[in-house]
């Protein structure tokens, strides 16, 4: 199974770093979202795979019956989700609103922080 | 949105969802679900009476900013983790009071408040984004 | 005793749910237009996926679950329809044609969403 | 008293879903149902009354018989090797006049056979419906109106005194 | 309600039993104190009268806490609180160190001075969308990240601080800004993705995440485990949040587009959490890996001072110009991470504490020559000399800071840093050093002779009311002392620095007071 | 094992396999189109087929705590298809904000 | 040295610099009789020094201090022998008559204060720099002196001319300073000593170190920028513009001077070698030459005696390298002749420009009646100037050829250089002391008359202070020259030379010296000609080149910096995952950790199903033509995700992955809903092809770094505690909330404070508009 997920993250990392390198800012957002599953599946296979048994203690035991899913890894991923979604959300918005304002969806054309074709600084003194 | 099936339908809807969102995070704590998944459902709701009845309905509805209702869930949350100052325990330790008020196992406890925390902030946050958003478009 | 009736008719159900469920996936690809599509998707993947819910309440082991799996069901049964709803009125709106051998459309006259688009579509 | 039903309604609901009857868990039911329903009271209109009750159950069986039978016929159709279609949009006059009952029709008429509600026009005298099988858009008006719309009347409809006493 | 129900359970196996002193929760505050100020602010959006004075007052209070934390560690070595009273590595562990809490307190100091420039910056509408809060979890996130001991708990601080850097960098959404904000968000997250990746890699090798049992795990699993790897990952992504060049895009691009004391804040304090993370993994947790990278790391920081201080060079822009100059200090700081000798490391975090103070009060300087003059530009803004000399002075001296002449804060961790490069033989590390304190002298002479000497259009008047200006100095003078202290009288800063260096380089006493009494 | 168990693992993993089938023959759908409508109805059909997936997978498992997962998802799948809908309407209401090709598609019965 | 006088040297060093920030108020208070006060500060310290002269003469040194940074082992410690006393004499001295002049020569300059209080920090840097027994001490010290003079030479800072010689004069000192900490530090490596004292004795130790020669050339990097030896003394006649105080002082008698006394000061640890005695002869001859030729083109009084500043400071770094200590000897005797008569001189020119508006020879003339104490003066210190006896300058200058002589082919030329220079700087001399004050009185010139005691006493005193050394040698060799010769070389030096002249190769080389002095003197203006002609000629200098070299920085930054920092977000992306591609497989193959080879994975039918799902759904992503196509793509892959989880046991994470997809969708949707978006992909294939092969190292060695944890023995410690007690203790039986809420909870804190600010930033985004907020033009936009 961890062989399968390796080779699954993989190309999970390959199509969102490929859709992040482009030019368009949506495919870029796209992009991130991708990435954030690429890594919660990175992790998720880092801590070991045990399928079908959650990491729910039955209700007559005290502890788990039997192996369960390793606990952690899931929770660090809930945590990561979360933080995720909530940069996914922002940089969304961010990117609507610079297409807004910049009027382009071209980062290639969104350089007014850097314009192009500054001129140089004094060089008198 | 201007159709007076969706309209019509929303608000039970919405009720139903805020309703399930808090049941998922009482039971977080046993079985799967908890603040987090709570507070997105009850933010779905939210949306989606958002869509259907406006935004201004929503607003009314919560009353509160949402924002306001996020921060609200942070300092409960945080507060949950200070609770343990005078009992000489470290920060976020939880503390249970036993009991079982309401027929199936809730325990006051401080996990519980902290995960009421967690579910507040994300309603509010994200109902805040969804009410942003559609706020802008119906302009 | 309950425990074989549970397994047959569990069994049974989740077969006829997961059949409704592949027709309205193969509804989905063979109807000609979306109006059409919508037909396949909210009556048998509705039926479907509520029918193996119930298979899920029938093998359930508390009453809990049971009263849950139905509620889903309720929840299902609500939202399907309005969502094919809204997806056909916003297609229609959109100016999405019916399908070419459509044999009727007595909407557009007196629907203001889709009047700019009246002009420039062919009637039926 | 139509919120307090709603309360009740939404209590056991409650009580549904977690799974245990108990006066508490009802009590607690109760309180949540107060604050859900908070959150939607300008929307909430006049519902109807336990009275109606044996009515909504036939409503939701004649519901439920339509469904089953329109996802076989949708089944059989897809399946067929060649599909023979004549779909289209008709208009279908309503009588229905409030907003919850004319959903409550066009739900059901989506979920039912061969049809789909598309809209309702604006002054809601219209519900526009796609039919799979628009052959005979008359004797599809027909049905609807003699299947769900009075079944709905009759479950939802204002009563006259001497109904109500039936 | 402190009926706990573990009573009947033995908890030694699972919890510490000690109890907690009062005193212990000082390395909570750091993070809890703004974090709840936070969410009270938020919660009294529409009341922006007060936000200004109930921020200032819980960053005294998070500023006074370290000091006081900084007083203990320093008398009684590493404090360590594991959150939920779980033993550790089970629970989250905060475990303050020298590093760790000097650092944590500059930050507050910092943190404080832009909340009172701020108060004088900050309209009514950049108060109501969130400059307090979002000022105050940023503080949260860097003290949570100085202080954790936990290598997950540092990448959800490292996130608390990057969005609450997000708010702060977009107030305003001026187009530029937009654009800014683009590049260093974007650039940012793949920054910390790495740092998670990287992470969730170090979890399944290790199997934990407290920083203190992985670097009591790391030598056994030296032998098996893809830990140069690692460790490169881990250089990569702190690496990139602290602006090493070639990742070090995202800082120029965003510098200098949002509000100024945004700027300052970021100056202060962004990059040198990701110079204090390369410190805390690298060098703590790996050293043998880092041994092995020490020489990719050292012309890394050759690169990233010479492109930085060039870019600086090519500026008009004063806050562009400054953007570049922080980036070149990173390099300076990464140079004694290359070294990773006593003196070198010690260099460094005095580096860090210096370039700190220095660049946070050269951003607020620019704010108030552009209040003077109307303009940012090399071109443009003049006069200040003339008009304004107390600005001039001030100016004046943290220039001298910047580039690392007497008598300010500048000059010690230089000196540190070339005598460390110069006792290894790395002749071109301490070269470097030295070509970019003075082509640093040069941008900001230059900015100095053109910016204040120069008269441009005669008479300008200081359309800034004087109160309003006082303000600003008030902040600026807060910001000058601690420089003119770590110039005049380095000897407890640099006591403080080698006890953060030693306590890097000799992790035992960190690893002991995580597990008192395990046997390494 | 017993007769019925032995039939409702059976009927598990042939239900597993329809559902399988009608994965891969929505997702076809979402990805020929060929209007925005289809890909949403697909992307509907997929939450409902997911629907069955975890209930059979729930019974196969043998724990009932995935049902709240089906309930919530069929909360959220109405609510993308809600927000799909908006989506098109909106952009309906300014046919200029349509892509290029949909516009064709719309346009194409001239 | 007794806690007293330790604690009276200390205040000697930091009372300048308390001065300093009184003397703006006391200048507001007194006007320019301030200076009267403030000049008893360097007054004081010169008498407090001056006690020391006994003891010194005695053989001792006078040390002192305390600790200052001892984790460093840096002591604020001074080491006065002769060379450091004879300085600090100098340097307070003259300092004292500086400040007075100041108080005349800018009486009534809204600045006065200020400039007092510049200088009195110059004068502590430069009596800090001097007496520093540490390393660090003395770059702290030398660096001050810098900064300061950048200060005062840009004092006139509203000319664009004053501030490029600002910048010029930091910009090369401190290039030089940088150079000297360099030297210093590899002088620390080598012995393990940081101080001067301990250093003068172990000079053996550096020369036989292999990093001598680096140590030599860092150090001289240092003292020929200060002391403006050629090529780098292009900064000194530029720093003019300073107010002439500033010249009198730090560019003739003092700052100048630092580098000398560097050299000086190590003579004893890094002389006597090939080295030395090659390098300082050879730039300090060249400099000299070049110098007074220079000198001659000029007609600015302040100017000619800036060039023959440069010439002198050469002569001086040559005598030094010499190597014998008789050349010691006389550029002890000529370093404190210099000061004196330079000090005069450039204080007399200031007098003349501050009474008659101008500094041009050929402008100036006759004002000997006007003037007659200035006169005086001027001659007095030309006369020294051009080694004519009874004065300072002479002993001096018999003492240099004496010191050369015509042993070989070498020194012979540097003689030659010597006579060459020396009667260049007789010609200069005469031009700056003569001219203004003989001949025809030019009518512009009615006005002129003698200034006030605040002005003319410096040069006064100056002026027969340098008789009076000559007159009374014995005490002046007893006291001052054999004790800083014996410091500068090292061993017991005694110097005898007195006003009697010797008889022999140096009198007959003085009498050449001032015969080729006078022929020069008549033909001075054809000289000055000539050698302008040549400087045309050549049109190109160091000067032009510090201009060149400072705008082709700037330039070349420039042109790297839009390279590198180009604005493209797609460019900082691409590089940024080659960078990753590169940290993941470099060490990976390099640190041997590739995985091996796996099996093939065992799965059921619909586990396959699901990755096939996410599969397509990426695919389809990244096919998508539309937004809408790709959203709804986007949702697949999502939910394939979530199933996944789903059958790997984590329904906690299947439900958040639910919710989150679907929520990411809804917000997608509703965000980009007013968005026109071009559908396609803005990039060309070839540069698809760069991101794909990008994208797929990177990809490829997260999976291969992956799949090699995976296949790790794997520690579940963590995992086995938190379902053991997730229950028991915890009271939770689902372990992963258990986790989220209570194990940690602080993570999860964290990570609602993410989801807060999250929510806000998103709002204020929204929200804000532009212009509402109170806007500021981007700068940027100008050019
Ligand atoms: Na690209
Ligand atoms: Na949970």
């Amino acid at each position: 199974m961890e062989t399968a997920l390796s080779f699954t993250v993989a190309i999970f990392f390959v199509v969102s770093i490929y859709l992040m390198l482009s030019k368009h800012i949506i495919r870029i957002v796209i992009g991130v979202a991708i990435l954030s599953n690429a890594v919660n599946l990175l992790i998720f296979t880092a801590g070991r795979v045990v399928r079908e048994v959650p990491p729910i203690i039955p209700e007559e035991a005290m502890t788990p019956l039997t192996a369960t899913a390793n606990p952690l890894p899931q929770a660090l991923i809930l945590t990561a989700i979360v933080i995720a979604f909530s940069f996914f959300a922002f940089l969304l918005v961010l990117a609507y609103r610079a297409y807004q304002t910049l009027g382009t969806d071209n980062t290639d054309d969104m350089r007014l922080a850097e314009p192009k074709g500054e001129g140089l600084p004094p060089l008198g003194y | 949105m201007r159709t007076l099936i969706l309209r019509t339908v929303a608000p039970y809807l919405t009720s139903l969802m805020v309703l399930f969102s808090i049941f998922v995070l009482l039971r977080g704590h046993n079985e799967p679900g908890g603040g987090f998944i709570g507070g997105l459902i009850a933010a779905s709701a939210f949306a989606i009476y958002g869509i259907a009845c406006g935004v201004q309905a929503v607003r009314r509805a919560i009353r509160f900013h949402p924002m306001a209702i996020s921060g609200a869930g942070l300092l409960l949350a945080a507060l949950a983790g200070v609770f343990s100052l005078p009992f000489g325990v470290p920060f976020l330790t939880g503390l249970w009071l036993d009991g079982d008020p309401f027929g199936f196992s809730i325990i006051l406890s401080t996990p519980l408040f902290f995960d009421i925390g967690v579910y507040l902030v994300v309603v509010g946050s994200i109902t805040s984004i969804a009410l942003a958003l559609e706020e802008r478009e119906s302009l | 005793m309950i425990d074989i009736v549970q397994n047959y008719l569990a069994g049974t159900l989740i077969i006829i749910g997961s059949a409704f469920t592949l027709v309205a996936s193969v509804g989905l690809v063979r109807l000609p237009d979306v109006y059409s599509r919508m037909h396949a998707a909210s009556k048998a993947g509705t039926l479907g996926s509520g029918v193996m819910l119930l298979a899920l309440a029938v093998v359930a082991e508390d009453q809990a679950t049971v009263t849950r799996a139905l509620a889903g069901i309720l929840f299902f049964l609500l939202t399907a329809p309005v969502s094919a709803h809204l997806l056909a009125k916003a297609a229609y709106a959109a100016g999405y044609q019916l399908w070419g051998e459509s044999v009727l459309d007595q909407m557009e006259p007196v629907n203001p969403a889709g009047k700019e688009k009246a002009s420039d579509k062919s009637r039926q | 008293m139509i919120l307090y039903v709603n309360h009740i309604m939404l209590a056991i609901i409650w009580a549904a879903v977690t799974g245990s009857f108990s006066p508490s868990n009802l009590l607690f039911g109760l309180v949540l149902a107060t604050g859900s329903l908070y959150v939607i009271r300008e929307q909430v209109g006049s519902l109807g009354y336990f009275t109606r009750a044996r009515r909504v159950i036939s409503l939701g069986l004649l519901f439920f018989y339509e469904l089953v039978l329109s996802a076989w016929r949708v089944a059989v159709l897809v399946m067929s090797p060649r599909m023979d279609l004549k779909p289209g949009i008709l208009a279908y006059p309503l009588t229905l006049e409030r907003d919850f009952e004319i959903a409550l029709l066009a739900n059901l008429i989506t979920l039912t056979p061969g049809t789909l509600s598309v809209d309702v026009a604006e002054d809601k005298s219209t519900l526009y419906v796609h039919c799979i099988d628009c052959s005979n858009p008359d004797a599809t008006r027909r049905d609807i109106a003699e299947g769900f719309e009075r079944k709905i009347i009759e479950a939802f409809h204002p009563m006259s005194a001497d109904e109500a006493t039936k | 309600m402190a009926a706990e129900a573990g009573k009947t359970v033995d908890l030694s196996g699972a919890m510490i039993t000690d109890p907690v002193a009062l005193a212990d929760w000082l390395i909570v505050a750091p993070v809890a104190v703004p974090m709840i100020a936070g969410a009270i602010l938020l919660m009294l959006r529409k009341e922006t009268a007060i936000h200004a004075s109930l921020a200032a007052i819980a960053l005294a209070l998070v500023f006074a806490s370290e000091v006081a934390l900084l007083v203990r560690v320093v008398s009684e070595g590493p404090l360590v609180m594991t959150m939920g009273r779980w033993l550790p590595p089970f629970g989250i562990s905060f475990s303050a160190d020298v590093l760790g809490v000097s650092f944590a307190a500059v930050a507050g100091l910092i943190a404080f001075v832009c909340s009172i420039y701020a108060a004088r910056d900050i309209n009514t509408i950049g108060r109501r969308y969130g400059f307090y809060p979002f000022l105050l979890l940023m503080m949260a996130g860097v003290s949570g990240v100085f202080l954790t001991g936990d290598i997950f708990n540092l990448y959800v601080w490292f996130e608390v601080l990057l969005i609450s850097s997000f708010g702060l960098l977009i107030l305003g959404s001026e187009r530029e800004q937009l654009d800014g904000a683009t590049k260093y968000a974007l650039l940012n997250l793949v920054a910390t993705t790495l740092f998670l990746i990287a992470t969730g890699y170090l979890y399944g090798t290790f199997g934990t995440l407290n920083m203190a049992d992985i670097a009591r795990k790391a030598d056994d699993l030296r032998v098996t485990g893809p830990l140069i790897t690692l460790a490169g990952l881990f250089l990569l992504a702190f690496g990139m949040k602290a602006a090493a060049f070639p990742v070090n895009f995202w800082l120029p691009a965003s510098y200098h587009t949002p509000r100024i004391v945004t700027s300052a804040l970021f100056a202060g304090l962004l990059t040198k959490v990701g110079v204090y993370a390369l410190m805390r993994i690298l060098v703590m947790l790996l050293p043998a890996e880092r041994d092995i990278l020490g020489q990719t790391i050292a012309w890394v920081a050759v690169a990233t001072m010479i492109f930085g201080i060039v870019g600086a060079l090519a500026q008009s822009d004063i806050r562009r110009l400054l953007g570049f100059i922080v980036v070149s200090g990173i390099g300076t700081m990464m140079a004694g991470i290359a070294l990773a000798s006593p003196l070198g490391l010690s260099g460094a975090v005095l580096y860090a504490v210096h370039s700190m103070f220095a660049m946070t009060g050269l951003y607020l300087v620019a704010g108030l020559i552009r209040e003077q003059t109307g303009s940012f530009s090399l071109h443009d803004a003049s006069g200040i000399y003339r008009d304004n000399p107390l600005l001039a002075g001030a100016a004046l001296l943290l220039i001298l800071a910047a580039s690392g002449l007497p008598p300010m804060s500048g000059l010690w961790p230089k000196v540190f840093l070339v005598k460390a490069s110069l006792d290894v033989g790395a002749w071109w590390l301490a070269a470097s050093i030295l070509v970019t304190g003075l082509l640093t002298t040069i941008a900001l002479g230059r900015m100095f002779a053109l910016v204040f000497w120069r008269n441009g259009k005669a008479g300008i008047e200081a359309k800034v009311p004087a109160e309003k200006m006082r303000l600003g100095y008030v902040a600026i003078g807060l910001i000058i002392i601690p420089v003119a202290v770590l110039g005049f009288y380095p000897e407890p800063a640099i006591t403080l620095t080698d006890a953060a260096a030693s306590g890097l380089l000799n992790p035992a006493t960190y690893i002991d007071a995580v597990f008192p009494g395990a046997d390494r | 094992m017993s007769a019925s168990e032995a039939f409702l693992s059976f009927t598990v993993l042939a239900a597993l396999a329809l559902l399988s089938i009608s994965f891969l023959v929505s997702v076809l759908r979402v990805v020929i189109g060929p209007t925005l409508p289809d890909r949403i109805l697909a992307l509907d059909m997929l939450v409902a087929i997911a629907l069955g997936f975890i209930a059979v997978i729930g019974i196969k498992t043998g724990f009932a705590l995935y049902l709240d997962i089906a309930i919530a998802l069929g909360l959220v799948g109405f609510l993308a298809t809600v927000a799909f809908a908006r989506f098109v309407i909106s952009r309906a209401a300014d046919s200029e904000m349509l892509d290029p090709d949909e516009q064709n598609r719309v346009a194409k019965k001239q | 040295m007794g806690t007293s006088a330790q604690n009276l040297t200390f205040l000697a060093l930091i009372l300048p610099f308390l001065g300093a920030i009184f003397a703006p108020a006391l200048t507001k208070a007194f006007k320019h009789n301030a200076a009267w006060i403030l000049a008893l500060i360097p007054a004081w310290i010169f008498i407090h020094f001056f006690g020391f002269l006994p003891d010194v003469a005695g053989g001792n040194a006078v040390t002192g201090g305390f600790k200052w940074i001892p984790s460093f082992n840096v002591n604020f410690s001074w080491f006065l022998d002769g060379l450091s006393l004879t300085f600090a004499l100098l340097i307070s001295g003259i300092g004292a008559l500086i400040v007075l002049y100041s108080g005349g020569y800018l009486k009534g300059h809204q600045h006065q204060g200020r400039f007092f209080s510049y200088m009195l920090m110059f004068m502590g840097a430069m009596q800090g720099l001097v007496v520093s027994d540490s390393f660090m001490m003395l770059f702290v010290f030398w660096e001050l002196t810098s900064i300061t003079s950048f200060l005062l030479i840009g004092f006139d800072h509203a000319r664009e001319a004053s501030r490029r010689a600002a910048i010029q004069a930091l910009v090369v000192t401190g290039m030089g300073g940088l150079s000297l900490l360099a030297g210093l530090l590899v002088i620390w490596n080598i012995t393990g000593y940081s101080e001067m004292s301990l250093l003068l004795l172990t000079g053996d130790s550096v020369r036989d170190s292999p990093w001598y020669l680096l140590a030599l050339i860092l150090v001289l990097g240092g003292a020929f920028t200060k002391s403006a030896q050629f090529p780098l003394h292009f900064w000194l006649p530029n720093a003019m513009e300073a107010p002439t105080p500033v010249s009198a002082y730090l560019h003739s008698a003092t700052m100048v001077k630092a580098g000398v006394f560097l050299v000086m000061r190590l003579n004893p640890v890094l002389g006597d070698t090939v080295a030395w005695e090659t390098i300082l002869p050879l730039f300090g001859g060249t400099t000299l030459i070049i110098g007074t030729l220079l000198a001659i083109r000029q007609t600015d009084l302040k100017l000619m005696l800036a060039y023959t500043t440069v010439a002198s400071l050469g002569l001086l770094v040559m005598l030094t390298g010499f190597g014998s200590d008789k050349a010691v000897e006389a550029a002890v005797l000529y370093l404190i002749a210099h000061s004196l008569f330079k000090g005069t001189l450039f204080m007399v020119a200031g007098l003349v420009d501050h009474e008659a508006g101008s500094r041009d020879v050929t402008k100036l003339g006759g004002l000997r009646r006007a003037m007659p104490i200035t006169f005086a003066a001027a001659l007095l210190a030309a006369l020294s100037m051009g080694g004519l006896p009874p004065f300072s300058g002479f002993l001096a200058k018999e003492e240099i050829y004496a010191a050369l002589g015509f042993q070989d082919g070498w020194t012979g030329f540097l003689t030659l250089v010597a006579i060459a220079g020396n009667a260049l700087m007789l010609v200069i001399g005469f031009v700056v002391a003569l001219k203004p004050f003989l001949g025809p009185k030019p009518e512009t010139l009615d006005k002129a008359h003698e200034g006030p005691l605040l002005l003319w006493a410096g040069p006064a005193v100056l002026s027969l202070a340098g008789l009076a050394l000559a007159l009374f040698s014995t005490a002046y060799h007893h006291y001052l020259s054999s004790p800083m010769a014996s410091a500068v070389a090292g061993n017991e030096v005694k110097v005898y030379i007195s006003i009697v002249p010797h008889v022999g190769l140096p009198l007959i080389l003085s009498v050449v010296t001032i015969a080729l002095g006078v022929v020069a003197y008549l033909f001075v203006n054809r000289l000055r000609a000539t050698m302008a002609a040549i400087l045309t000629a050549i049109g190109w200098g160091p000067d032009k080149g510090f201009d060149q070299l400072i705008s082709g920085l700037v330039r070349a930054a420039c042109l790297i910096t839009r390279i590198v920092h180009n604005g493209r977000l797609e460019i900082y992306m691409t590089m940024t995952f080659l960078v990753v591609a590169v940290a993941l497989f470099v060490p990976m193959i390099w640190g041997g950790e590739m995985p091996s080879m796996p099996a093939f994975p065992d799965l059921e039918f619909y586990e396959w199903t699901v990755l096939g799902i996410a599969i397509i759904g990426l695919g389809a992503v990244v096919n998508a033509n539309d937004r809408l196509t790709a959203i709804v793509s986007l949702g697949i892959q999502g939910f394939a995700v979530a199933l996944l989880f789903m059958l790997l046991g984590a329904p906690d994470l299947s439900f958040t992955q639910f919710m989150v997809e679907t929520l990411s969708v809804v917000i997608l949707a509703l965000a980009m809903t007013r968005l026109r978006l071009s559908p396609a992909d803005h990039r060309p294939t070839g540069e698809k092809l760069i991101d794909l092969a990008v994208a797929g190292a990177c990809g490829t060695g997260f999976g291969l770094l992956l799949l090699k944890i995976t296949q790790l023995p794997f520690d579940a410690t963590l995992s086995d505690f938190f379902n053991a007690n997730a229950r028991v203790i915890a009271h939770g039986r689902n372990v992963v909330n258990v986790i989220i809420v209570d194990f940690r909870g602080l993570d999860t804190l964290g990570e609602i404070a993410v989801v807060m600010v999250a929510g806000l930033a998103i709002l204020a985004l929204i929200r804000i508009r532009l212009g509402q907020t109170k806007t500021h033009k981007p700068e940027t936009e100008r050019a």
